[in-house]
């Protein structure tokens, strides 16, 4: 079972969480990636993201098929949001189940690590003190000379 | 044949705010050609970054993917989601 | 800020995640151990935890110190429950908050490696098909001879 | 002097489903001397476990550790938790 989906709605942890988890796993592991108060010293008001919504929730999709099958089977679900978050807003939200621990948290630091790979998806983060900024981010690996 | 170019993030505001634009080019370009043509327009376009990932259709896609008329070619600016 | 307990109540994530996070803090993880309806082939029928409470108590504070810690000062909260416990419930459940996504991974799979080879708890299988069994586990490092 | 010895899981078993039991041994005993007198009790006790880890007063301890009236020693199966 794999889950995935891009929105602008608020992310709700728990609901994300109940997504996974079946009699055989022994294991659920989740992450949660949090909009903060700061970066490099610099107050921060919000983060602003902006997708390539059909082509990231495509993408999104890809990524937890690859990490169902990494965790040999487990169950997947991930969920990113667009658009302007306070912070301490949930940008983010990653769970997987599976029969034994390992395998969970591999396939969770996964998908994560592969959105920030390849989702599209950027940020500009707000300022209290200067302008909105965009923020350098990773170069997909298909690239065009 | 005519492809539409979808901008996004930063490269949205070098090209002056536009999300999107309908480029015609010679049957059988690649993205590399695409990507020439757009930086031989001057202006904001000639300052797109050199690195610059692009997908085909919503796939990532090569600077040597032939292009077909009404592809939808989008300029991928190195991503930060999370 | 750090956060154990050992309980015979049920776990419910959601109030561990609610334990953590501050507003520097851009990642959480979590990590819950449940009770799986097989073992190695033989259907599993429910899970009996029993602790040496006192000192299990001590020893999960000390962990969950030693993670937040290794997290740079991260938030941690962790719980473990005992008695019996039925095919799907939460045996243990762990959460970090911290700046950055490495350090709340590293922090969470640290406290459940650690329950695994120092907290004074073990578990007793009950099967569908013959007699409970006592688990084999971890020797603590600290050993007599 | 006496020691309170804590038995659990299989271990209890082994030595007749006690839960907790008093020994009385010279001072100055170390875990080694206490787990020594326990085997040599026979029954159950004779079938402790060679590998065990030991708890003095709830924090893990060596085999030369030395023990003092009233400790509250406990022999500690192999660990399950999680």
């Amino acid at each position: 079972m794999v889950w995935s989906d891009i929105t602008t709605e608020n992310i709700d942890p728990g609901d994300v969480l109940a997504r996974v988890g079946r009699p055989g796993d022994g294991a659920v592991a989740f992450f949660a990636g949090v909009v903060r108060n700061e970066n490099q010293g610099r107050p921060v008001s919000g983060m602003e993201y902006e997708g390539y919504d059909e082509m990231a929730g495509k993408e999104l999709a890809a990524i937890v098929g690859e990490a169902a099958e990494r965790a040999g089977g487990g169950r997947v679900a991930a969920v990113h949001r667009l658009g302007r978050l306070a912070v301490g807003e949930v940008s983010v939200a990653i769970a997987v189940s599976a029969p034994h621990r390992a395998e969970a948290f591999d396939a969770a630091r996964y998908v994560i690590e592969e959105i920030k790979k390849r989702l599209p998806v950027w940020k500009r983060e707000h300022y209290l003190d200067r302008d909105a900024e965009w923020l350098e981010g990773h170069l997909p690996a298909a690239e065009a000379k | 044949m005519d492809v539409t170019v979808l901008l996004f993030a930063a490269h949205r505001e070098l090209a002056g705010g536009k999300a999107n634009t309908v480029v015609t080019l010679p049957e059988r370009s690649t993205v590399d050609g695409l990507l020439a043509e757009l930086r031989a327009r001057g202006g904001g376009w000639a300052s797109l970054p050199r690195r610059a990932a692009v997908a085909v259709n919503r796939s990532y896609a090569n600077g040597d993917t032939v292009l077909s008329e009404g592809d939808e070619v989008a300029l991928i600016p190195p991503v930060a989601g999370g």
